[in-house]
């Protein structure tokens, strides 16, 4: 899925990664001119440092240890989300829990469960230029995380442009979601059963 | 006019109230005020109201005068790392107003720059939406409407803030992305108290490369940061 | 004038001084640790430099060519006024064609002559904290402009907090404008007598 | 991703159409993008709107697109220094908004952040205020209402910047003064055009002192600035 996502990506952009499987997709961009930003006020997120080379004043928004790089730029967490705000940043990978036909997007809490925050996603699925979500098509009990409707407390409305699961990728589209492709050995049939929400 | 003091208690002193509003930078434990909160922490200032991204772990940053019931309620986007927190918050002891990241930074920028509300795409839908002013504004394709919630300033009584270096006039410079929230903090402040790693002399740092001016800090220490590292991730040297 | 209004400025202050009279200020603060702002982008700004030293980057709200000095710190514009409407200005003086006894003031448009703009002056009247008008007691035909209500275009409504004129100084306060002092050689009476604002 | 160009011809190339709304950076003559203002005068395009503190000189700056009439509307604080603008202004063919000028800053600004409307104390009871939504905020003291005004953010088609040095990513420094409107300008814009005394090798500025992180700017050009004074003031050597 982290390779998949990283072909929505163009020469040149500014792109956000959340935390788990986004993370990844920065190992997939190959010769791309991507630069990450960290929300906590950083252009040009590097890697991991060196064993040793970790340094506490130089952390993304996952609060791990990382690296600059020569373009990096740093500035205050006003400025950063006012270009995250501002459409500024090109695409957005994010995980989610469920997705919806219209383009809402849960990601940040399960009533009843502990509660520890929406962070920076509600800025960034509301300001940047383009959502894109990976996620599992299916929770662990085999239902659809791709509803008509979300159930939980939602992170943003109609703001999603892109799914990419294990199964295939799909678009939010005017009416519903619309297939795109078939993850490799997966039949439309197979994406359809997998998907609560309506196809178009 | 003299800004620099010895320690972190003399340049809280008289700044200090039960029930007051605490604007704190720092992002995780990153570029936290540390050496400030320690020092609430001694001075027992009770019924704190923190504006602050996160809320520190059991026992470093704010998490340290949770310990000691000393907060009433933060305003913050993400409070996972600490189960003291926690506790206090599910039984009702602890108040908990949740900010979409951005918005808390915007906030404190605002109330700083003289800015009561201001709306915003973010939260829109959301349960962040609930009981706020919704208004559309022609900003989609060919003007057409888009829905925006108006968000408030905030104006705290004091702003605690960790840099890098400040000249003895109290201009600021911070290093990497210890920056954060601090420059929003410190602006949101009637008063704003600084600690820094180095105090320089005045003229010692080039006008072009001030992140915060002296104008935003009335009282400055210089300390010794344990500037603990939350998630301390590498790589193996030789990897890519 | 000048003089006069440099006594109201207190040590550590930030202050923004405005074009003409008020300009002079500077040259009588004295021992008093005073920074002044220039709201193009700049704290700290020193005099104007030695002939050859003239930097085009580096002027003043009048567009005069001025110094930077070990204080010095540049910004933006939207910082700069950010920290104006902000209430860190501790004070500006500023000239002013007319003021009331509400304390309104009017000192950027006539109507029916040529209108330049009235630049940062709204900003800095609506937003420092103390706001010291130096101007002279009345226009050149003898009419007082201290008013009970202005004539021309407001720059800003109840802002004025003290006016330091050729005659005396006098505090905006409930009901009309406090004599606080008459000028070296004025009476209570002639001040009285220039003053078409109630005095109280 | 290649965003240095040849000429400011080029780096305009694609970017201009007849009507459209530009930000332009610059005090006075202090950081105006002069070698862009040349190109735009050169490709002729019409009834532009400009938000601009000033409207330059007759022969400088905004007063160049003045004497060819390319300008059909200018937002700005301060016009004072141009006599064509002032004939053009007076005679109707010219349309003038007055903004105050730290509200004009702050409408660039909030524009470039996604913020369409903020809330600001300057100009309430003014001809400025007339028309514009009024809204109360508990910010005066122990919470008394104080009124305030709505202005709204400023998203142009492009905007026009100098800078003093830029990467080859487009990050950014300003020098002294010359700051001023650049920044909040270039945030506002769709897209951003940039000219620099100065192109660096990337890794050449230091990550902690860039003013501007290149995200914000789309085309760089080089160039020789002419860089006027407005008002030469001086002291004499051996004065105080």
């Amino acid at each position: 899925m982290a390779a998949r996502a990283a072909e929505e990506l163009e020469d040149g952009w500014y792109v956000n990664l959340g935390i788990g499987i986004p993370t990844l997709v920065a190992n997939y961009v190959g010769d791309k001119d991507i630069t990450l930003q960290s929300e906590n006020g950083m252009l040009g997120m590097g890697p991991f440092p060196f064993e040793g080379d970790e340094d506490p004043d130089l952390i993304n928004a996952g609060k791990q240890t990382i690296t600059e790089m020569d373009r990096t730029a740093y500035f205050d967490s006003a400025t950063s989300f006012g270009m995250i705000r501002g459409g500024k940043i090109a695409a957005a990978i994010l995980g989610a829990m469920e997705v919806d036909e219209k383009g809402d997007l849960a990601n940040w809490m399960i009533p009843g469960k502990l509660v520890k925050g929406m962070g920076g996603a509600m800025d960034l699925v509301a300001g940047v230029g383009r959502v894109i979500v990976v996620m599992d098509h299916t929770n662990k009990h085999g239902d659809s995380k791709l509803l008509k409707k979300c159930t939980l407390p939602l992170t943003g409305k109609g703001v999603v442009d892109r799914i990419i699961t294990n199964l295939g990728v799909l678009d939010v589209v005017e009416g519903g979601l619309k297939i795109v492709e078939c993850a490799d050995g997966v039949t439309e049939d197979e994406l359809r059963a997998a998907t609560e929400a309506t196809i178009v | 006019m003299q800004k620099i003091y010895p320690t972190a208690a003399a340049a809280l002193d008289g700044f200090l109230h039960d029930g007051m509003f605490i604007a704190a930078g720092g992002f995780g434990l990153c570029g936290i005020p540390e050496l400030l909160l320690s020092a609430i922490k001694d001075a027992g200032t009770k019924d704190l109201t923190f504006a602050s991204n996160n809320a520190g772990v059991d026992d470093f940053g704010i998490g340290i005068l949770l310990q000691t019931r000393q907060v009433k309620k933060m305003i913050s986007s993400y409070v996972g790392e600490n189960a003291e927190f926690m506790r206090q918050y599910l039984s009702g002891e602890l108040e908990l107003e949740f900010n979409p990241q951005g918005t808390l930074a915007e906030r404190m920028r605002s109330g700083g720059c003289g800015i009561p509300g201001f709306y915003t795409k973010t939260g829109v839908g959301t349960v962040i939406a609930d009981g706020k002013e919704h208004k559309d504004f022609p900003t989609g394709p060919n003007g057409a409407p888009e829905t925006y919630i108006m968000e408030e300033g905030i104006f705290a009584d004091l702003a605690i803030v960790k840099a890098w270096k400040a000249d003895e006039t109290g201009n600021l410079m911070f290093r990497k992305t210890a920056r954060n929230f601090n420059p929003p903090a410190a602006m949101c402040g009637k008063v704003c108290v600084v600690e820094v790693e180095e105090i320089v002399p005045v003229g010692s740092l080039d006008p072009d490369a001030i992140h915060l001016p002296g104008i935003y800090v009335h009282r400055i220490i210089q300390g010794d940061h344990e500037k603990r590292i939350e998630q301390r991730t590498t790589r193996t040297r030789g990897a890519s």
